[in-house]
């Protein structure tokens, strides 16, 4: 076991795959010297060379556009978007490009890309730099999206998305970049369960709690806080926004009977929304009220001053449990 | 529009080769008969199409007619190692990299997105989001240069990538960050840019208020505009940029200065937007006809060799009308093929479906 | 009362705005001598000059961009986007420019934009010539999206879009595009519905069809066919996508228990699942099935041979039906 | 770098004048003083924000030392009626456009996104996104042309934007985009790149092989490189551009090359990835020194004058100190304001709900 933040399991995990495959190489803004502005690159520049950790021109569509050219050659880029919020020039490359290259060459050519992205809010940064995108990219058909919540699911989740033959959106949670864990390194990359299936971190049986990224902290704090009142919540850090795994959370839906999203992105149109809807398909009978959700506000990001209150928390999260339960 | 420097012409509209200092062709006789036969079938090959879509055989077709000196000129220069990313409009090119007619259609009729398999042709297909491939064709340049697979110094290995498009998309956000890219890694990508005058009803002039050529001074790389309408010079010239390219030195941006003489696609009517005096000025300067003019004048080419290539031309469009009508409409069920790499429950749920409902329909039927 | 096909409404409509407000201008590719691609700005530029109906360079992002510049300087531009398919690359300027210009300004800017586009697929064309991009809009906090599906909301709707000070992204059904009706010339902007209110099409007892833009001409086809069998559907046509118009669909839903969302979109992260989830929340009691979504599928957008299967019809409509009555 | 146009200079790094053979000064003493004035606030302005920063009364701090006479010259060159759009780092020309530093402040602090009135100012504000608001400039001057409030002849009333943006900014395809609508439209838009030699980490060769004013050529303008350290080579030249706007002639790019002598931001460590050699050198050109070099060996700057204006900014820190900490968080309803122009339904639902929260909360504390 190895103590190591997000920060550091990603860059572990980055590392191990380069060193697996000589293909994979590293592209994005300020990753090279600098090792990217939360440090996830550092020191690989130095080990791999400028040929494979390539600090590209200031240009997202471009960076998403050459890698995409990368990948038509043979190479498996994993490019980083330094924010969340400087993803959007980028979006045709990845909405029209990068998702359906597979598709519309029937199979013919593959785009094994993985897009990091530090996400969400809470860091008391200016405008752009708390932005929680998600739903954009998961969608759309053709991408992948998976998020890491802890040091283990980063080191492993990064290696198998970059293992992956799909290109991934790979979200990190910045605000917890720097929280720690144990990591066992000695496991393999196929002995770890697949990036696309959720994870059961409580058990429970009252209502079941639906997080992920950032969120889940928050969630986790909120189940111990309510085994002390009594209520017993069982907590599934989704971990793969595209494809949701509908399987483990109807399990558990089907055992609590209520269940309740949580995530900083905004309600409308957010991935709460198609959980909330894909459950209720799927378990209308076993359903004692509707699934609800925690978010972010309808707004854009506020001023970092008043983001906590648009964040969503311990509280916001009781409170719809126990509205829940009233039903 | 200023003129920052010569078009490059080395075969004028009257048939006659004329000199450029800078640039000569190394073809000899055989080799402009060659371009000739492409560039006849090619126009061929257009026309058919553009009469299958008519017919109501094909969706729609966007005529390469009046453009195929700057293709096939272009794409002959070429090797088999290169790459080449293209537009809608690029069939001369398609041609060139050995795309069957007949797969061409499937994309324009509607029953596949690409049809053929990119790596075996190294023509990656149409695409149709202008400008958006300008970056694949760099970043697959920087591939190239990644894995030594260039500037080796061997010319007959060397690779390095062609990447066509419009004059319309010089303004696009994505073209110019592929100058950017492969300015900054020096990548083995030859940019051309055919002008030929329209993006759809938009003259260039509204794109640019000087000639595009000189787009490639801004970002530090050789800039070349050749007459698109003359085979011998847009070989000439590709050739030369694709040498600079393998050899290392980097990017270049060629503008061929053509002109769409015909409709911007089948679904266009440019009597709406533009004069028909251009027209005739234009088809009075018609690529096939002043390398025919030449290719008499020298007895390369006679009515013999005409009326064969006539016959040529003949059973290539009726191998095209004939296949086209037989081009299947693909199983529905394969619309949830490849959309990822492995299985998904969400749509093997929805292929299921489909399939119920596909059998259903099967069964009212009969 | 005048016939006029949808496009003939909205050049219509066009033109009045521009009459009635000096500031109104259009941009777009092609749209001047051309009249667009489609022909809805025809004989608009002859008539307001050339300095009202802008051919703008190919460039998405740049018009959007400067479009948002025009309008800050006090003008209120009308965007065509040639086709659905091109809107990506000009995401970045609606997503984070456009849509929160007022917010970051704290009300003191803002952007009276309208971006038409055709959307939606089923006219026998190529790759990018059939999408419906509308979540991704409609879940963007700032924007207004809706869409019309007959000559008469075609002609106040694109009135009422221009008048707005927010900005609207402006929905056009391109398959319905020739579609004839008698429209009122004689009303008013202000005595014709909001463009921000659904309006019920049809009135039936036994379950909600909520459908939009090109599925509100199948919906009714459905309606009418279901009613021959004694299945008394309602239908509705939500005509603003955001803000969602849930007292109009809620009513209906808790009059009929049942509900099947339409829409070309793909199932995930779609309209059709927000549309669910808000009134599963709001109408738990009332509903006696699950709401239902009938789309198209999670795939990209098929070749047009096969699109047919691709998008929903009628068939698909009334076995949601059936499922639905059947829970 | 090959250097395509000389570097504009009308003051060396000795604080000597010297001459250039097209762009000329017009700045008496007063002036000149005034400029210094300017300067020296600014930076006093930047050093009080980036120690407030450090002592955690902002989230994050961008400083412009190093940049003052970019900054201060281009700004000063323009006129009231002229509206300018600027990146994050331009706190010199929000000074010059009368934006009050601690209005400044409140976007650094995360109190608001924008704290002033763009529309007063003529200020457009902070934009963090790299290049999009190039375009937003653009459109403004065409704006402005649309409305025959530039190119009369009145170079009094006359009115002309000025966009900023970094090297880095060169590579956004927004910004490129931008050059070619200014360009086709010809609207009265100057371009102001500020070439501080670093976009975070990259050095500018990552965006670019040749000088960035070279660039403006590709699209039709004219492109001057001027040296930013030298405020009064700046003054001028962006004096000249605007007059050609004014009148009319369409966009300039001015590309004025400088050194950013500080972090990137607050949250940067520089030396990381770039050479202190290199910050050495570039102390020896600061552009405060050299301005106050020829102002004391002219007597328009003595001893007492340097004290008035220490204590001017030994003030203005004060104040910056003292109302920094007194600015208050908003109200968390804010929050819910200004997402459209009239009510939500769904917005006043979630207002609700906060309201509830505080209250409870309020409660609770009580
Ligand atoms: C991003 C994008 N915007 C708009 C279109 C619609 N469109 C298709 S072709 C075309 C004109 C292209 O002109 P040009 O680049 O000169 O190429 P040409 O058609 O003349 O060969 C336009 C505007 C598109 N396909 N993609
Ligand atoms: C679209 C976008 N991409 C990336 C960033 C992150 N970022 C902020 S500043 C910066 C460097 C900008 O360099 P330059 O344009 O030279 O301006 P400077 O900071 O040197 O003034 C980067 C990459 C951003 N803000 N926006
Ligand atoms: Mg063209
Ligand atoms: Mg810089």
């Amino acid at each position: 076991m190895t103590e190591l933040s997000i920060v550091q399991a990603l860059n572990r995990g980055l590392r191990c795959a380069m060193e697996s495959d000589p293909k994979v190489l590293l592209m994005g803004e300020d990753i090279g010297k600098l090792g990217g502005v939360f440090r996830v690159t550092e020191g690989l520049q130095k080990d791999f060379g400028e040929d494979r950790v390539i600090d590209a021109p200031l240009a997202e569509s471009g960076i998403v556009g050459t890698a995409i050219g990368l990948a038509l050659y043979g190479y498996r880029p994993v490019i980083e978007i330094q924010f969340d919020g400087f993803v959007y020039p980028a979006f045709d490359q990845i909405i029209v490009q990068l998702a359906r290259m597979r598709y519309r060459s029937a199979g013919v050519l593959q785009l094994p890309i993985t897009i990091r992205m530090p996400f969400g809010g809470g860091i008391g940064s200016v405008e752009h730099h708390g932005e929680s995108p998600e739903a954009y990219f998961a969608s759309t058909p053709g991408l992948r999206v998976v998020t890491c919540a802890n040091p283990v699911d980063a080191y492993w989740m990064i290696q198998q998305a970059i293992a992956s033959d799909d290109p991934v959106i790979f979200l990190e949670p910045k605000r917890r970049y720097w929280q720690k864990g144990e990591v066992d390194l000695s496991e393999t990359l196929t002995s770890v369960p697949s990036m696309y299936q959720a994870k059961v971190l409580v058990e429970g049986s009252d209502c079941t709690i639906i997080c992920y990224g950032p969120t889940v902290a928050t969630s986790l704090h909120a189940a111990a806080l309510a085994a002390q009142d009594g209520v017993s919540l069982e907590v599934i850090d989704l971990r793969t926004l595209s494809p949701l795994d509908l399987v483990t959370m109807e399990k558990s839906v089907k055992k609590t009977g209520r269940a309740v999203v949580v995530h900083e992105a905004s309600s409308s149109g957010g991935i709460g929304g198609e959980v909330g809807q894909c459950l209720t398909e799927s378990c209308f009978y076993y359903l004692q009220a509707p699934v609800l959700r925690v978010t972010g506000y309808d707004t854009p990001y506020p001023p970092s001053r008043i983001e906590d209150v648009y964040l969503p928390d311990v509280d916001r999260i009781l409170d719809a449990v126990e509205k829940s339960m009233s039903y | 529009m200023e003129s920052l420097e010569a078009t490059v012409q080395l075969l004028s509209s009257m048939g006659e080769l004329v000199d450029d200092p800078q640039f000569h062709s190394t073809l000899d006789g055989a080799a402009l008969l060659a371009l000739y036969r492409d560039m006849v079938l090619v126009r061929q090959l257009d026309q058919q199409a553009t009469a299958l879509q008519r017919q109501g055989e094909l969706g729609l077709w966007a005529p390469l007619l009046g453009q195929e000196a700057a293709q096939i000129g272009s794409a002959r220069a070429m090797q088999a190692q290169d790459y080449v990313f293209s537009t809608y409009r690029e069939h001369g090119v398609a041609w060139c990299r050995g795309v069957d007619p007949v797969d061409m259609l499937r994309f324009w009729r509607g029953t596949a997105h690409q049809a053929w398999d990119a790596n075996l042709h190294r023509f990656y297909g149409y695409q149709v989001i202008i400008g958006a491939h300008v970056l694949h064709a760099t970043g697959y340049a920087m591939g190239m240069s990644k894995d030594g697979r260039t500037g080796t110094g061997d010319l007959e290995k060397d690779q390095a990538v062609v990447a066509y498009f419009g004059d319309g998309a010089m303004s696009e956000g994505d073209v110019n960050e592929a100058f950017v890219f492969a300015t900054s890694f020096q990548s083995p990508v030859v940019f051309f840019c055919q002008n030929n005058q329209w993006a759809i009803s938009e003259p260039t002039r509204r794109q640019s208020v000087v000639p595009l050529a000189q787009r490639a001074q801004g970002f530090g790389m050789p800039g070349i505009r050749v007459d698109g309408n003359d085979v011998i010079a847009c070989h000439a010239v590709t050739m030369a940029a694709l040498d600079r390219a393998r050899a290392g030195k980097g990017p270049t941006l060629i503008e061929a200065f053509t002109y769409r003489m015909g409709a911007h696609t089948t679904s266009d009517d440019p009597t709406k937007y533009r004069d028909s005096a251009d027209d005739e000025l234009w088809r009075s300067r018609d690529p096939i006809d002043r390398l025919r003019i030449y290719l008499r004048a020298q007895e390369i080419l006679n009515e013999k060799v005409e009326s064969e290539l006539a016959s040529e031309a003949a059973y290539l469009a009726e191998r095209m009308r004939v296949s086209c009508r037989e081009l299947a409409d693909p199983n529905p069920l394969t619309m949830f093929d490849h959309v990822y790499s492995g299985p998904d429950a969400r749509l093997e749920r929805q292929r299921l479906e489909v399939e119920a409902i596909l059998a259903d329909q099967e069964t009212k039927v009969n």
